[in-house]
């Protein structure tokens, strides 16, 4: 029912999109997988009218459209749920799932039809615990994304784009997603489905199209294929081995970071210690309070309960700039808003830490030159151009880059590798490893089981905010869940 | 994602009603009509200790009367600062306004229509200049309508000098008259409010002006026309700014070149607006809190009087106000955004 | 993949960033200030022998200084509107001053000025910063309370004069040719230029980027826009020595400057809203805006027409900046970098708000 | 959410409102019927509030200030604030009061340049100097006629005995002030109003006579064929386009040539430029007329840093140009309009309501400051802005309550 033909694009004069062609059926999930870069999101993007096409056409049951605006393709039944949640914090969840389409009775909003529809469509998402005329703000990150989906469906879309709609989830959430997903496909939605994850892909796609440096490589039944031959496609190379070997028990150092009963308006009863070389995996459903014990260590969100020693040496950070003093460095979550100051140069983004606290290496070209090296930024433009040109990988590594400047004694890595592309996330995790060996301590926090499992040493699980438990090197996805989904329900309902 | 960074659980249907109170408290509308009172009040003491009498029929004339022109204008203002814009053409189109109501009337009741048409088409056309300057050339919005300020005092320095035109009779009753205390004009004000806070309520445009002015990336996704809206915003506001100029007119009889720029309307319309607890960020506020800030001026403008404050020391007063109350509202927005 | 992306971002840094890095955002400006400067010395061929171009620059010298300490301010993502009220205030306070100690030696009251100056710098950046007053409102209210202030101490008019040893600074010429307000002016224009490369700088600029990126790396952001603030206070009060210096005692000294300096800042390509832009675009700014009231002037324009002149100029050159270089951060969607970056350019709050809102 | 009940409240208080006010009796604060009178004492600054520039020009009063400003006064020597010229008394026997104590009420204008302050200071001197004002209330417009209007409004209906008018605009406050004189006796100075309903209109004989007056110097000294810079403060102020065109009438008739019209915003820093631009592009010039002193001595020092002779020039009579003038002994005129005008309707506000009677139109006298007389109005220990035609030196607290020393 939709025919993307030939569909060119270019930015700058680059092209980033030479004639790729697409098509879906009804009731069929397709998937879309490529390195960034590789041009999936434009290509979603031209469907959506984010972007106009430079080329090519798009038909929907056989009849030609263009869109110019993100309005025309909804008018045309094209819905797409974003990577960034796209809501106003500030208006109620009926105000959001209805923007732009707003209900009317004679020319006026019709505010009781607009409550009343929400409510059904979260009724259909199992979410009957949102109240239609909350403000969004007051809502959980998991619910916010609940709207984001009742948002699209509430246009009747007949083409559901997906771009990483798992990226903020954990995985009973993802559950959650994926019946939904069914669902809808049962009701004849054709749903475009980008993802980096191979295993949501294999679950649900009939088809999987592969892009690379914004050109089609191939199109493959799912039923056909497997991850390895998907991967090849993608990264045009095997890549044998994901996780770089753990550090040999023996070769683990003293403690460096321990907290015992840290807690705040978030967090309760922490306790953990990270020795030197050592990698500390942190798992936990979303909510969970995984990043709010990164933020607490790093003293955005500090401890106001319990006692943290940093080389034996008792610290209480209550901003960053004294817990990157005492030697802790935080690699966010949100590359964009918080780790990056996207128009400034790479080399200015680099020495940001050093400049602003005057710890670790001295602001120089030199320093930024081999702390680069270090991160092994490949490809760029030189240290002086702005990092928001960078693709998702050489943008976190730049991160890294500027965290290593400081010298820190504790790295903490929240979702380092978020929508960062196979080759870089290698890359990252061989990083990471090496930091580890050097005698940092790190602790690991990812919503990425595989990930969290090949990296850590020790996993420790959260569940509402408090320690639910803790696995020694390699635990299975099924003990690290039982654990984290121990306090679930009222973790799920947030 | 902002959004990302993890929060408490909180279940909206566990004590939504405690949400809404809590939400009741930090909303500014709220505080500033509460304000308007207390000054009120204050006034009256103050005034009644020095053996005056605050809230006599000509007070209350005047401090009512005194909110029109500023009340329209800073009404005008808040559709533009909703939407995440601002306009700073206000005072010289204001003056451009008087000056054309009084000319085309020239004395004449039968051309009173005809005036009120091509003031209000004359404004709608600079709000249109101002929002397609700020949509489509991309320029900041305090720039564009700078500049446009700029162009208009250019016109009005060229093709007026001094007092000009002559406003009907019957149309000057505008200005004049009253019911009871109230002067009609303030009715002309209330209708106006209503007829905006209307607009947001219950329309889409004024749904997309939230919108846009809140998140103007999320809202264009969503498939709001945000150019649209804004240019929309700028045209209302211009509306606005035609209206007081005809109440101005109507009040001077004559159309005058400096009616605008020496009440400063274009910083104090700003300022009334912000001080009613509209986010000068946008996407959040409304008129009832911009009404509430024009009649705290208004207020202590009349309490000033009465107490023959220095009208120097009065500026120092207004302005340590003005940052007090949006450092009040800072606070209140930091403390109910805390879980963010 | 890096080496599959490498080169797409080359190319992109070739005909983007290395651009924008040589002359930057300043390059609309630049070319605008040529080509008044070119119609200048058309309509009077005399315009460019030394001492009268010396002249025109001691002229433009205030504005100049104020749109350097302006820059600092707007850089960092915020406003200073009360600059043009400092310098009435300064003037004013400097006439008092010498009224009451009539022997005051200028070097002293110009200090005086210059830390009263930052004083009121302070306490914009404190209460901008501690109490999260968006600056537009801030520096307002300051606006409000400094002009009501002088004319309430001093009763509504200067009380003294301004002897010529404290007007020399913005009078006469050092070593009889070069006017000192030049050296005044190419002084603080260097230091501002050397600040923003050292690490203050560079953390203001990361602070008016991205804010929560800049507190989450260390910067003490409130501390270093405050001192942005008073740097900014700093130089309008210089600039009203300057300005005193110049033209002697007035009640109205420095009234509308605040907007002239913006606007030259804004001309410059310096990004409202912060994190983009270079001081000697800011100084190139306020450079051609004088060019532009002069040029009027020579060209017998009306003078009423001027500002129609001048606003259509400001509002043309403002959008080709916008349309060419440093793209605003709102009104523009999804910008034509690529994906990866996209979100990036999603305009946090509108620049006039001042900065971003908590 | 709140706004929407905060709005329902709104609306429901607005009917009430309504309701009451339908009930109430309706009144009308509106002046009379009927057309103003533009003519019969049309203050002689009044434009008429035309547009059109031409419009400022009236011959025959041009020619009446011209006739008026060669007369001599009648009334005591030495108190200028007390002359009339061609006096037609008019009998104020109804307002008379027989109360020993009066109340009079000032809506001033605004106080927002130093010519006004130092009027204020006078006024209010000269009320101190009669104890039989019991009370004297002030209303500062700040320069806005909106409020202006309130505040009339507001002072008509309080006890006011009398209310004395300083008009912010001369067209716009017409209405208000004739609103005003139904209730009480109004007393008008410095701008007029297009009514006669004031009992009577305080001035200087006015612009024309002003302009003339410094035009006349310059055609006197400046060699024929010679330069003039006209300096004006910005278009559209109907007191200073009367400056203006009658100057430009004198240049008209001469051999003097005007060789630019610049607006200086009254901003000495706009002014020194200026004329220093005029001189580079001009070679010399030759003569400079200006229609307000603010500025004057930024133009002397602009010829001064060029290293020029000082050429013939009009000021005012504030201090700072006297100085200079003295200093540099420039050849130099300095046409008034007197700050001790501001003295007069507190007298005649008290005949008034004493019933005496006084002039319809009470024109004051205009000295012009020459070469001879400019010692006797320079006072060292006055500030720079200080207007020397203040007529204060015999008032209580001079010289300190006008910033002097």
């Amino acid at each position: 029912m939709l025919l993307m033909q030939d569909m060119t694009k270019s930015f700058l004069g680059i092209r980033v999109l030479h004639s790729v062609s697409l098509d879906l059926a009804p009731g069929e999930v397709h998937a879309v997988v490529g390195e960034n870069g590789a041009g999936k999101s434009t290509l979603m993007k031209l469907l959506s009218g984010e972007h106009t096409p430079d080329g090519g056409r798009i038909e929907i049951d056989g009849t030609p459209v263009a869109f110019d605006h993100p309005a025309q393709a909804q008018a045309a039944g094209v819905g797409i749920i974003h990577q960034e949640l796209a809501l106003l914090p500030d208006r109620t969840v009926a105000e959001n799932v209805f923007l732009g389409r707003e209900p009317t009775r004679r020319g006026l909003v019709d505010r009781a039809a607009m409550a009343r529809r929400t409510t059904e469509l979260l009724a259909e998402l199992h979410a009957e615990g949102i109240a239609p005329d909350t403000p969004v703000r007051e809502l959980s990150v998991a619910r916010q994304q609940t709207v984001e989906v009742a948002k699209a469906l509430a246009a009747d879309v007949r083409v559901l784009i997906m771009d990483e709609p798992t990226a903020a989830l954990a995985e009973h959430e993802v559950a959650t997603l994926f019946d939904l997903v069914r669902r809808l496909t049962e009701r004849g939605l054709g749903i475009l489905y980008v993802s980096h994850r191979m295993r949501e892909i294999f679950a649900l796609s009939q088809r999987v199209t592969v892009l690379k440096d914004g050109r089609l490589v191939t199109c493959l039944r799912t039923a056909e294929t497997d991850v390895d031959a998907v991967v090849r496609a993608m990264v045009g190379r095997e890549l044998s081995a994901y996780y770089p070997p753990r550090a040999a028990p023996g070769a683990l150092g003293g403690p460096v970071l321990t907290v015992s009963g840290g807690g705040n308006d978030r967090l309760a009863g922490i306790e953990l210690t990270v020795r030197a070389g050592e990698v500390l995996g942190v798992a936990g459903l979303q909510g969970s309070g995984r990043s709010a014990l990164a933020r607490a260590v790093f003293g955005a969100d500090p401890f106001t309960r319990g006692r943290m020693t940093l080389a034996g040496r008792e610290v209480r950070p209550r901003r960053p700039r004294e817990a990157i003093r005492a030697g802790i460095a935080l690699v966010g979550e949100d590359r964009k808003a918080e780790g990056l100051t996207l128009r400034q140069s790479v080399r200015d983004n680099t020495l940001l830490v050093t400049r602003a606290v005057g710890v670790g290496e001295r602001a120089g070209a030199t320093t930024v030159a081999r702390l680069l090296e270090r991160v092994r930024l490949a490809g760029g433009g030189g240290a002086g151009q702005e990092v928001r040109y960078l693709s998702g990988g050489n943008q976190q590594k730049v991160v890294i880059a500027k965290w290593l400047a400081a010298r820190p004694r504790v790295l903490l890595f929240d979702e380092p590798t978020r929508g960062v592309d196979v080759g870089a996330k290698a890359a990252i995790h061989t990083l990471v490893r090496e930091l580890a060996a050097e005698g940092l301590a790190v602790l690991l926090i990812s919503s990425e089981l595989p990930e969290l499992i090949g990296m850590s040493d020790r996993v420790l699980v959260l569940a509402d905010g408090r320690p639910a438990g803790e696995l020694p090197a390699g635990p299975s996805e099924e003990e690290i869940m039982r654990l984290a989904t121990s306090g679930a329900d009222r973790a799920g309902a947030a | 994602m902002t959004a990302a960074s993890p929060s408490p659980a909180l279940p909206a249907a566990a004590a939504p009603a405690a949400a809404r109170w809590r939400r009741g408290l930090s909303d500014p509308a709220v505080g500033i009509w509460l304000a308007a009172l207390g000054v009120t009040l204050l006034g009256w003491a103050v005034v009644a200790v020095r053996g005056g009498e605050f809230l006599t029929q000509p007070n209350i004339t005047g401090i009512l009367q005194n909110c029109v022109a500023l009340g329209l204008i800073a009404l005008g203002q808040t559709m533009v600062i909703l939407t995440g814009s601002l306009d700073l053409s206000v005072a010289y189109l204001a003056s451009l306004g008087t000056l054309v109501a009084a000319e085309t009337m020239a004395g004449s009741d039968g051309n009173m229509v005809t005036a009120v048409v091509a003031v209000l088409a004359l404004c709608a056309g600079v709000g249109l200049a101002n929002g397609l300057i700020v949509t489509r050339l991309k320029v900041n919005a305090f720039i564009a309508t700078l500049g446009v300020a700029l162009i208009l005092r250019g016109w009005i320095e060229d093709n007026y000098t001094g007092p000009a035109g002559d406003v009907s009779r019957s149309f000057q009753r505008l200005g004049y008259d009253r019911i009871g205390p109230v002067p009609v004009s303030v009715f002309l004000l209330v209708g106006v409010a209503l007829a905006l806070w209307f607009v947001l309520r219950r329309t889409r445009l004024g749904h997309h002006m939230y919108a846009t002015g809140g998140d103007e990336h999320a809202a264009r996704l969503s498939g709001v026309r945000t150019e649209r809206t804004v240019v929309i915003a700028h045209v209302l506001c211009a509306l606005c700014v035609g209206i007081a100029a005809l109440f101005l007119a109507a009040r001077f009889g004559a159309g005058s070149p400096w009616a605008g720029t020496e009440a400063r309307y274009d910083l104090e319309s700003i300022a009334a607006v912000v001080l009613g607890g509209t986010l000068l960020a946008g996407g959040r506020g409304g008129v009832v809190g911009t009404l509430g800030g024009v009649t705290v001026l208004a207020v202590l403008d009349s309490v000033f009087n009465q107490l023959a404050v220095d009208p120097f020391f009065k500026n120092v007063l207004r302005g340590v106000v003005i940052i007090a109350a949006v450092a009040v509202y800072a606070r209140g927005r930091r403390s109910a955004g805390r879980n963010r | 993949m890096t080496a599959t992306t490498a080169t797409p971002i080359q190319a992109r840094v070739r005909r983007g960033t290395a651009l924008t890095r040589a002359l930057g955002s300043a390059l609309p400006v630049c070319a605008l200030l040529l080509l008044l400067l070119a119609a200048l010395a058309v309509t009077d061929a005399g315009f460019y022998e030394p001492d009268r171009f010396l002249a025109f620059v001691r002229r433009a010298a205030p504005l100049l200084l104020l749109a350097a300490g302006q820059y600092l301010v707007i850089v960092s993502g915020h406003f200073d509107l009360s600059v043009g009220a400092v310098v009435t205030t300064g003037v004013v306070a400097a006439a008092e001053i010498y009224h009451t100690y009539p022997g005051a030696h200028w070097l002293v009251v110009t200090v005086v000025l210059v830390a009263a100056g930052a004083l009121v710098g302070l306490v914009n950046g404190l209460v901008t910063t501690g109490l999260g007053v968006p600056s537009f409102i801030t520096t307002l209210g300051m606006m409000l309370i400094l002009e009501g202030g002088v004319f309430y101490w001093t009763g509504g008019s200067p009380t003294g004069y301004l002897p010529d040893e404290f007007r020399a600074v913005g009078r006469q010429d050092a070593f009889g040719w070069l006017p000192w307000a030049v050296v005044v002016c190419a002084a603080v224009g260097a230091g501002v230029w050397w600040l923003m490369r050292s690490s203050w700088g560079r953390t203001l600029m990361a602070t008016g980027d991205s804010e929560r990126a800049a507190e989450l790396s260390g910067v003490a952001t409130g501390r270093v826009r405050t001192v942005a603030f008073v740097l900014s206070g700093a130089a309008a009060a210089l600039a009203a020595v300057l300005v005193g210096g110049y033209s002697g005692v007035s009640a109205q000294a420095g009234s509308g400057m605040e907007f002239e300096a913006i606007t030259a800042v804004v001309l410059g390509g310096v990004l409202l809203g912060g994190g983009r832009g270079s001081v000697l675009g800011a100084m190139a700014g306020a450079f051609a805006l004088t060019a532009l009231f002069t040029l009027l002037n020579l060209r017998g324009v009306s003078g009423a027409l001027e500002p129609t002149v001048q606003g259509v100029i400001v509002i043309a050159a403002v959008a080709l900046g916008a349309a060419n270089f440093s793209r605003p951060r709102r009104r523009s969607p999804a910008p034509p970098a690529p994906p990866p970056a996209a979100p990036a350019d999603r305009g946090p709050t509108q620049p006039s708000t001042g900065g971003p809102t908590p | 959410m709140r706004t929407h009940r905060a709005g329902r409240r709104l609306a429901a208080s607005l009917a009430a409102v309504c309701a009451a006010g339908l009930l109430a009796s309706c009144s009308s604060d509106a002046p009379p019927e009927g057309p103003p009178d533009p003519s019969g004492s049309a203050p002689s600054e009044d434009g008429g509030g035309e547009a059109d520039e031409a419009e400022f020009f009236e011959e025959d009063e041009y020619q009446r200030q011209l006739a008026l400003a060669g007369e001599t006064p009648e009334g005591p020597e030495g108190r200028p604030w007390e002359q009339m010229l061609r006096p037609e008394m008019v009998d104020t026997g109804d307002y008379a009061l027989d109360a020993d104590q009066v109340h009079l009420c000032f809506s001033n204008a605004g106080v927002f340049n130093p010519w006004r302050q130092v009027g204020l200071t006078t006024m209010e001197a000269e009320v101190a100097e009669h104890e039989e004002i019991a009370e004297f209330t002030v209303l500062d417009a700040e320069g806005k006629d909106d409020k202006q209007i309130s505040d009339i409004q507001n002072l008509s209906q309080q006890d006011c005995d009398l209310l004395i008018v300083s008009p912010n605009t001369t067209a716009t406050l017409t209405p208000a002030v004739e609103e005003a004189c139904r209730t009480l006796p109004v007393i008008v100075f410095d701008r007029g109003v297009n009514t006669d309903c004031p009992v009577t209109f305080v001035h200087p004989v006015g612009g024309y006579a002003y302009g003339a007056a410094a035009a006349d110097f310059l055609v006197e000294n400046v060699e024929p064929g010679g330069k003039i810079l006209a300096l004006r403060i910005s278009p559209g102020v109907d007191v200073l386009e009367n400056r203006w065109s009658a100057a430009e009438l004198a240049f008209q008739d001469s051999e003097l040539e005007v060789a630019d019209v610049e607006f200086t915003e009254g901003d000495p820093a706009v002014a020194k430029s200026i004329v220093t631009d005029a001189i580079q592009r001009h070679g010399s010039i030759d003569g400079v007329w200006m229609d307000s002193g603010a500025t004057a001595v930024a133009a002397v020092e602009a010829f001064e840093d060029a290293g020029l002779e000082v050429p013939p020039i009009s000021g005012e009579d504030q201090q700072d140009f006297l100085q200079a003038w003295a200093d540099r002994d420039l050849t130099a005129i300095a046409p008034g309009y007197p700050t001790f005008q501001w003295r007069t309707p507190v007298i005649a506000a008290l005949k008034v309501l004493r019933g005496e009677e006084v002039p319809g139109e009470w024109v004051l006298p205009q000295p012009v400051i020459t070469e001879e007389t400019r010692d006797d109005y320079l006072a060292a220990e006055m500030p720079p802005l200080h207007y020397g035609l203040c007529g204060c030196e015999d008032l209580p607290g001079y010289p300190r309550d006008w910033g002097g020393r």
